[in-house]
């Protein structure tokens, strides 16, 4: 009987210091642990260093709330609902700092912070503008006379923050195979700590009957949370498709710091609990929508 | 096979077929985010000249056969009915970065240059504070290194697209033309932009981009007065660029993408 | 409709070069490709380098006909049934010259060919007297100040050869996830060519309900060669064990150059087909022990 | 609990008990093959005193239960109703790389020198013409460069497998002794050697092997005269090492290992 990980919401985010550096899986508009996102931003964490393959809704939440001081990713956007406004504001007042890497320099990075190596290389990026004005990207030589490379540095986050389909107790997390984009590939392997939020907690022995399916052993999790509809707004394949309206609602807010107050107000500050979130945002009629990915507007 | 012109395509379409036209029957091609002119060229290649093309559906989905074009492009909708589903980190990359497969990206920039230097970072002179945070340059800053062949879409061709020089490189072109990107041991490169005026081209030796064919309608000064840096014409004029068949339209519009989710590259 | 990759086992091995680098997927006792191992020494191909994380039986076979004069890899071992005795004594009369990497070097060596890199480095093996012998391993510096790591040279083999639970014609190939430690994570991905046996050829629409399985996309397979129980007699779980009266039989005339002679005419030169060579090595009463995995003697 | 000891232990299981009495409750273990002696030392240790130390079985299935253990450590029957699977190079490699898990290694090695280098190359002057090649360095090699605690087990202690100076290092122990680890940045290195004989240790200064323990029955000199070096013994005898409890020693013989696999280790 391994280590019990199981706690709340509340009590995984504690872990979470002020200045971290914290991992989201995210991409445009997928699988992000939105409900772990919302609950740091009331607990008020600021000076946050934010990494993510693409970043969507979480980043411009955590943006909006000055949660975040630092981003380090490949791209901020949510497809096709446009920028991350707020995301984009911060950035351009110099309040967020932007550390842009491709998507193989940022799997380099993590990829080497998860193996306790000082840098992995990469040929991408050779040419561009983005290795001059990173301190973490170097050219080096192939030591066999080949090409050279762009070094990256090991980036280790202090936590990763991702959600599951299913996970036991012992934070033995699971995926359903559909959801293969969003990056747990790396993230939660190069991290110091990792909180999983999951659709539900299930007994150990249906773990054991798709063993093939646990994406994360019990021992590298330090929290598991059971948050019903996670992800939500974003989408969470197979399950839910991502919230059209709810998206659009925040687009129309964001720009305008006294409106995205407001709305903060609403859905993040408010809702002591996940089913009073959930109520907010439509309740059980519009969950069952999402589930059926109405989602062509 | 119809291969009559058709008489009532529309922009969407001609951009699609030009697409359409770039790719092999032994290719296998794969879309990033809000890319519906590449997902319908790719999906109307394999109905039509190259039955064998392999489309990677959102860089996930190998051979999905969606019921139509959905909202997102990077969407589970697009995947369905997959024969394998890659993993971003240790399956996507691998087979991308090995060479010999995916060696044909479909992409955009927010500015493009001259020498088909893209950029999708910044807009303005300080890139650590911008006037315009653009989206990032995500899987761009690979592809335009790794030696895969580009192939641009812009579906609004105007001055603040097509730059004299980006404000950041964040998808090496052709570099400063000429043998630069040789030289830095980059293979691949830009090979085709096609906007809602035209199809151009890089002159094999300067790598100055080239007006291939101007879209029926529109004439060479068009091209030039929404080009922000001086187009290479080779010769007083252009070809037009070739239509679609009433049967590429028919399969665009019944079969591919019956909800005109391409309308919105255009806003619409 | 992609392209055709189903082929003859004759015509797939004619692929594989004298002098080839050939990667052979195996792991002491499971899952070697031992049917087209078979037909490489039956077409008598010689100067191989063999390359594999745990060679086993497969490697001894191709010791004891002459077909490789390199190895690289981790181990030669078939685990309780001792070392591989052909190929010791070839290795010692030094017929056969080793490259002996730990395995986050072999990793490394086949992660840089896959992914175009000219090397991965690791931090394994330094302060053993493993990197001053070998050519493709060079220490090198962290260009951000950190510990010295081993550079290891890309390897690209020409030929992977692997044996998996299903396919379709056109080469897109399937494990079941309990056939998870055999070198198949990166071995075919560094090879320029893959050929794959597999236990059965299925309709394409089989892959698609479960595409979660298949790990090689067919674009990336060469040939495709449908052969049950292709990887006996080593096991290939689920399926079916090791053969352990075989392995015995084996190593009981390895020593022997006139005895191994005679059992490579029954075993390997004789059969023509697959199922010749079945019914000689017990038939169909003999192949339902092994699917009911009678292994511990 | 039954803490009563044993009166008809033998030696496999003195073994077992003692490697077994290394593991704590919030370690992970892992078995490599041919390894009957730590896969039960695991399974035992889950038994009784670590009953959350969590067990990956073959380095491929995490918390399995095997029926009993079987005739090879590293096929399928031994990793029955795992909770997850690790596969070789995406995921266990990146687990134990990391660090902070999977810290504590148990190994074999056909020659071990006084500051517990370890050699499974070749037996022989010459690397390439060896009088004997052994199996290979495997994951061997790793584990003694990346910062893990390794505790050597042998079955047959013998002044061929125990000597001066390894004919190969393929396991970096602690080098020439003093600080040499340290000074190349390894961190972790050999803790422990439990053999046939004795339990042995590594002087903290010197790391020079030391006698910790001799099992009953067995004199120093004995210990000595079966190393091919000088061990260090600390005044003039050794304490005894404690045998198993009748508790682990019906738990050993009538659950864990009913068919005895473990005699195998000893040529039995």
């Amino acid at each position: 009987m391994p280590q019990e990980k199981l706690t709340s919401l509340k009590e995984a985010i504690e872990m979470v210091p002020d200045g971290a550096t914290v991992a989201i899986q995210n991409m445009a508009t997928q699988s992000a642990p939105m409900a772990a996102v919302r609950e740091l931003i009331r607990q008020g964490r600021t000076g946050l260093e934010v990494v993510a393959l693409v970043g969507g809704i979480p980043i411009d939440l955590m943006a909006a709330a000055g949660s975040m001081d630092r981003f380090t990713g490949a791209a901020v956007s949510m497809e096709q609902f446009g920028l991350c406004q707020a995301y984009r504001n911060a950035v351009e007042s110099g309040e967020i700092v932007v550390q842009e890497l491709s998507e193989t320099a940022l799997n380099a990075r993590l990829g080497a912070g998860a193996r306790n190596l000082p840098f992995l290389p990469t040929r991408g990026l050779i040419g561009t503008d983005l290795i001059a004005i990173n301190p973490d990207l170097v050219m080096i030589s192939d030591p066999f006379g080949g090409l050279d490379v762009v070094a990256c540095r090991a980036l280790i986050p202090d936590i990763a923050l991702i959600h599951c389909h299913r996970a036991d107790r012992f934070g033995n997390l699971q995926m359903e195979p559909t959801a293969v984009w969003p990056d747990i590939g790396i993230m939660p392997k190069a991290a110091n700590k990792v909180i999983a939020t999951v659709e539900e907690i299930v007994d150990t022995e249906v773990l054991r009957n798709s063993p093939e399916r646990t994406f994360l052993p019990g021992f590298m999790v330090d929290a598991v949370v059971e948050v019903p509809f996670g992800a939500h707004p974003t989408s969470f394949n197979p399950r839910y498709g991502y919230d059209t309206a709810f998206h659009h609602e925040w687009i129309a807010v964001a720009r305008d710091p006294e409106g995205a107050k407001l709305w903060m107000e609403r859905y993040v500050y408010e809702p002591d609990t996940q089913e009073e979130y959930l109520d907010r945002v439509g309740g059980v009629s519009r969950l069952e929508e999402l589930k059926r990915w109405e989602i062509t507007e | 096979m119809n291969d009559e012109l058709s008489i009532d395509w529309t922009v969407d379409e001609l951009m699609i077929t030009s697409l359409s036209a770039t790719l092999d029957n032994d290719d296998q091609a794969c879309n990033g985010m809000a890319s519906f002119i590449p997902v319908i060229a790719f999906q109307l290649a394999r109905l039509t000249h190259a039955p064998d093309l392999v489309w990677v559906a959102s860089a996930v989905g190998v051979d999905a056969r969606p019921e139509r074009v959905p909202a997102s492009t990077l969407e589970a909708p697009l995947w369905r009915d997959s024969v394998m589903y890659l993993e971003q980190y240790s399956t996507f990359w691998d087979i991308v970065l090995k060479g010999s497969w995916l060696q044909k990206f479909c992409v955009g920039a927010a500015q493009l240059d001259r020498y088909g230097n893209g950029n999708n970072s910044v807009i303005g002179d300080d890139y650590h504070r911008p006037k315009v945070r653009l989206p990032g340059t995500a899987g761009l800053g690979d592809m335009g290194s790794i030696g895969k062949r580009l192939f641009f879409w812009n579906p609004n061709h105007n001055p603040r697209s097509f730059v004299e020089k980006v404000d950041f490189v964040s998808c090496a072109g052709w570099l400063g033309g000429g043998d630069e990107r040789e030289q830095l041991g980059l293979t691949g490169g830009p090979e085709l932009v096609i906007t809602n005026l035209c199809v151009m081209d890089f002159h094999p030796e300067t790598k100055h981009m080239r007006l291939k064919s101007v879209h029926p309608g529109v004439t060479v000064e068009e091209v030039q007065e929404a080009t922000g840096f001086e187009l290479l014409i080779e010769g007083s004029s252009a070809p037009e660029t070739v239509v679609p068949t009433v049967e590429q339209v028919g399969l665009i519009r019944d079969v591919i993408d019956p909800d005109g989710m391409r309308l919105r590259e255009f806003g619409r």
